[in-house]
């Protein structure tokens, strides 16, 4: 079953909703690390490599996702990793339309981007999609979540 | 595990005059606006406040609960002019300055770095006021400008440097704890460093107070905002009120978060109210908050104001003094100031609505009987393990267990308490862990939980958890399984 | 003093088959679309109705309080994306078609013209859907197209005419009386006119009913939706239910608007709900509808939310079997559909997280005790003037006054009644001019007002009964002079 | 004292806030004739002309006040009446700008159009104003309320 880490990034401690996420993956069968709340990239990528992540899964809700993630996928591209890279949360301060906010985080590499509130389910569904045929990044993901 | 050891050398007792000085001395030079800090300016211009900006004053002689956003942008020209709409539009009688997170976790660079962008960008790269890198000089025009007494509200483990320049910025009211701001806030921080770290706050505060300046200390209530039990959120309370007396601050707000059920809220801010004026020295003058719904919000505005209204009626029939409102817009980002505006007005017309109806709701007392019999449980059991002394107790009652929070962001936690609602709403504990309540009221939480699982035929898990966790996002109160409501009510 | 003779001609007494036909060909020739009203067809089109689009039944069958706004825009095609909207969005469960103003004056000739201007146009010239110029045709096109059952809301005095080509049309629920829709809706009518015609609507239902089409009929029970208390509004129900029941409806649903006092509220629910039982026939099921606040609005949107969410928490405890919910733009026009959804969430989600408890409230069963004496003391009165004949009886103990409406638009009612708020926020009466209530609630009416009148050391005077009419649009349910709240709360 | 004739307009039958307006005009001292509800415009032009009236106030709440007062200024002027007009209420359907609707009503010649939830004070303030000099319409009036 394919593997899986996630965590909260930069100093964001908003526990609850990796908490739900953790859970609900591992019901779903897949192999869990949770780095917990207040991760940092290269704790990501560490845990990414030690594990050989077939995902990675940014939470982020207090509202500087962006300044936190910025470089991320040139971090995991120096560890010569390649992960499918997911990120979701409250990602932007105030109240943006969430159509800009995917679009900032898509041009920063991740796959796929996930507006506030998303259920486990959804998760769930996209990775089987996404981690279908090979670990590598799909290019045929139309439908964005 | 927690990180922290058992055999803690944190002691409950007043720090001396001379390590109060000596530590500002050290903690003035975190960052470049700290040698602004001038004790005896700052009295000089606290003195100079008129009567309506003293904030324990305002507070403690209100005849009503007042109203308070959450409510932080970056630059202060713009804190202004959100705290004047705040005040005058949205009628609310005490204002806050919500600091941002970088300042938090005291990155005063970062902070200056996001400030500056906020500056040239003109959107918000802050979630919040970076009031260090504003110095007290910035504080101090932030006091003058707005006709209302205002509160720092933070989020910071270590808020030494923080506390040093809003007092002498003319801050009267300082909310968090070495509890309350450590292990819902972060991942970083033994509790033996927090209450090291709140010691000096209180001990300024103090320092303040003697010389007449009252400062009002506020420990958070609402810890993890999801599902804390009653009892517990009332020990973090006491604690956080004994450890801040002992420092020598005589104005102290405890606090306590909506759950949504009516009785239960009642119950538990009238206990908080009374276990308040049992435990702290008669000296300190006791008053409460209650905090609108901390937990997730419903996506849309409107389903939302429901939730916000629920805690507006809660708080005309228990009567806090003070009452920390929501915006509609909480579910999605921070709010516009409209939408704070908005907050405050619907919660004040449910408020002032309800508040002179005199509702006497069955089922008050038992529900309050249950609050002060755990407290007292937990707190014998903190006084126990610290043979008589709360700080050390405190952190040999989170090493143990017998002091626990549901979802802990820190590993000072066991993080082994998992709550549930009841049948009713109420909240219960699902797992106890090693927590360290009386077996009677372990009797009243399992019998409930059972009833709840016999009207829903379904064993208690951490589903049924996660269920309530997001029943009021989704418009209920309680995690109901899919057409399985029962007919229990 | 009323325009109508005290001798009145009319009784209580089920129209005969002839009449009901002779009425019903007069009736349809008034405007050119009543041509197309055919009963056998009528019928065959309900019975091909789904389940899920038969009013009664849906209504009935419900476990818990169905929600329903009020909406209606002049043309078809917008109506249908407007309930469409609600059912989808809203999540109401129950649709209104609310007609436009013209129409119940039936001025089917100016509808026509604001319809086609309308349409023209593009905004809306008319303040609802002139359900009689689209004719059969038309409403059937609308209950095709919209996925859940609608009823027909108004305010016509004479609806004979509208009643006829909507029931052919396909709607199965229909708003009014005799009573509710003169009083507070017009100056143009005697009672015994009004009776006779809701005779024709009733008897015309009562024909649907008998060939096994339910429809559904509501007396509309916020009379002038002021400060009405709860025992003139019921004796109205009853009085209504009374009628309808004698023409031979078996589905009738009594009506009750917030007063805003918890306490009187849910006592005059569930007052309504055992004397709708004790005096309607056996073989007529009784439903019940609360109204939320019907009374003048807050002017900002987020005020409107706290009056309209005290509505849901209201209806929670009492819970009727249907709650017609109102918008937060109320005051200003018509609302937006948005706003109308906003509306039925708001109250969705106060509604689903009170319901869940178990609320019990003290004091609920006396004033339900007041309020069923008072209704008591009414209906015997109205009986007694019309020998036993509900008909002559109400026409005369309006004539006489000892019924009466606070702030009647009609002559027919005395308007000798002037209600005032006690000072818990009850509905009590200033004035009883004569109406017709026993000597031991007039006393406690007294004995609650002059404690206010103590509180407020103020004489009671019309001032008074102004600033309680304002008082909810001002932010308060009471409306204390300023500076003047004593402390009796 | 002045005399005032007041009505509803139309077949609008919000009575209550007319009945306020009545009391409070009559504690002003206004010699008040308040026409009740679904008053036609020639029952107010009737009603100016019986009693000499200074001022005629208009209420409509129902959202039809466009069409019932169209003309009414013709009527009054054929029964050689110039009292001051005064109209409020809610005077248009739906949530329109209350600006445009003023200028609407301005323009069909009343002289002042007042919003919804006017207080009876502000009434008898402009009334005062109104009302000071003779009975003719003000023209220096400049600020609308
Ligand atoms: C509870 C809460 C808190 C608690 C957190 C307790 C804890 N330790 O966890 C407390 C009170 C301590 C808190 C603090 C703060 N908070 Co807070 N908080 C919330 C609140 C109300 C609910 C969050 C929550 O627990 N939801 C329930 C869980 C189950 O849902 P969730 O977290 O959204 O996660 C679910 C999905 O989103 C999804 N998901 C999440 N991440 C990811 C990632 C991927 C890849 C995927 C696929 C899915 C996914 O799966 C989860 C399970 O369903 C939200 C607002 C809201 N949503 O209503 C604000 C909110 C997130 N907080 C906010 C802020 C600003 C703060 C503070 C900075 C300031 C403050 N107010 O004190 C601090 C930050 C402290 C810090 N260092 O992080 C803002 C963020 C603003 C923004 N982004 O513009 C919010 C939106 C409130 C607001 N409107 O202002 N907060
Ligand atoms: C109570 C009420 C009713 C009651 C009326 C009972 C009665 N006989 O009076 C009932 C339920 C019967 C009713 C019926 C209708 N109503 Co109605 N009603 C209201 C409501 C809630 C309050 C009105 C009120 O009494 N306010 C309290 C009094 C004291 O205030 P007031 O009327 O505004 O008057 C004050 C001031 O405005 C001012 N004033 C008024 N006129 C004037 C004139 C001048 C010259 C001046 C200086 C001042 C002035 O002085 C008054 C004293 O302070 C309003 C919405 C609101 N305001 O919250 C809707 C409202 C007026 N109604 C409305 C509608 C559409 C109707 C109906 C057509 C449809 C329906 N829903 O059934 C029918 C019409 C029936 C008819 N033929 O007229 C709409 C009008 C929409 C629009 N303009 O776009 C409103 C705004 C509701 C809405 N948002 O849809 N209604």
């Amino acid at each position: 079953m394919a593997t899986i880490v996630l965590g909260v990034i930069g100093s964001d401690a908003h526990v609850v909703g990796i908490t739900i996420l953790e859970h609900a993956l591992e019901d779903a069968g897949f192999d869990v690390h949770n780095l917990g709340v207040q991760t940092s990239q290269s704790e990501f990528v560490d845990a990414a490599a030690e594990h050989d992540a077939d995902a990675v899964l940014v939470s982020s809700l207090y509202g500087h996702a962006q300044q936190d993630c910025e470089g991320f996928h040139d971090e995991l591209a120096a560890a010569g990793l390649d992960p499918v890279t997911y990120v979701g949360g409250n990602l932007s301060v105030g109240q943006e339309e969430f159509e800009t906010v995917r679009q900032r985080f898509r041009a920063m590499g991740f796959d796929r981007v996930f507006e506030p509130g998303t259920q486990p389910e959804v998760a769930i569904t996209t990775l089987h999609e996404d981690l279908e045929e090979t670990a590598s990044v799909p290019e045929h993901v139309v439908v964005e979540q | 595990m927690s990180s922290s050891n058992s055999n803690p050398s944190i002691r409950d007792e007043r720090l001396s005059d001379e390590r109060l000085v000596e530590l500002q001395e050290s903690v003035r030079s975190n960052w470049k606006t700290g040698a602004a800090v001038d004790f005896e300016d700052a009295i000089a211009f606290h003195e100079s406040l008129p009567e309506h900006k003293r904030f324990a004053r305002v507070l403690e002689s209100a005849s009503s609960p007042l109203l308070q956003p959450r409510a932080g942008v970056p630059t202060l020209e713009k804190q202004i002019d959100l705290l004047r709409s705040l005040h005058e539009d949205g009628g609310a009688e005490l204002l806050p300055t919500t600091i941002d997170s970088y300042t938090r976790d005291n990155e005063y660079e970062k902070a200056q770095t996001g400030l500056e962008e906020t500056r040239s960008t003109g959107t918000n790269e802050l979630n919040g006021f970076p009031a260090v890198n504003h110095g007290v000089e910035g504080c101090r025009e932030l006091i003058d400008d707005v006709d209302a007494p205002i509160e720092v509200r933070h989020g910071t483990p270590d808020a030494r440097l923080l506390a040093s320049i809003t007092f002498a910025g003319g801050f009267q009211s300082f909310e968090g704890g070495p509890i309350s701001y450590n292990i819902p806030y972060t991942s970083g921080y033994t509790l033996e460093e927090t209450i090291e770290h709140w010691q000096f706050v209180d001990r300024l505060a103090g320092a303040y107070t003697e010389r007449g300046v009252t400062i009002n200390r506020e420990p958070f209530g609402p810890l993890t905002g999801t599902l804390v039990p009653p009892s517990i959120a009332i020990t973090v309370m006491l604690v956080e009120g004994l450890l801040a007396a002992t420092q020598g601050v005589r104005s102290i707000t405890l606090g306590y978060g909506q759950l949504g059920n009516l009785v239960q809220d009642v119950a538990a801010l009238r206990a908080l109210r009374s276990l308040g004026e049992e435990y702290l020295p008669d000296d300190v003058t006791v008053t409460t908050v209650f905090h609108e719904w901390m937990g997730g919000f419903p996506p849309d505005e409107s389903r939302a104001y429901g939730v916000i209204t629920l805690g507006g009626a809660t708080a005309a029939i228990a009567e806090p003094d003070k009452v920390i409102t929501k915006s509609p817009q909480e579910f999605k980002g921070v709010p516009t100031c409209e939408a704070n505006v908005a907050g405050i007005r619907a919660t004040r017309q449910m408020m002032e609505m309800v508040h002179e109806q005199s509702l006497v709701l069955d089922g008050v007392d038992d529900e309050q009987g249950l609050i002060e019999r755990s407290t007292h449980a937990l707190m014998d059991a903190i006084l126990d393990l610290g043979d008589g002394d709360v700080a050390r107790g405190t952190v040999r009652a989170f090493d143990t267990g017998a002091l626990d929070v549901p979802f802990p962001s820190s590993e000072c936690a066991a993080g082994d308490v998992l709550p549930a609602r009841d049948d009713d709403g109420r909240v219960r504990l699902l797992k106890f862990g090693d927590l360290a309540i009386d077996a009677d009221s372990k009797e009243v939480h399992d019998a409930r939980l059972d009833e709840r699982a016999q009207t829903e035929g379904r064993d208690p898990s951490f589903r049924l958890v996660a269920d309530d966790v997001d029943a009021i996002t989704d418009g209920r109160l309680i995690g109901r399984p899919e057409g399985g409501e029962g007919d229990a009510n």
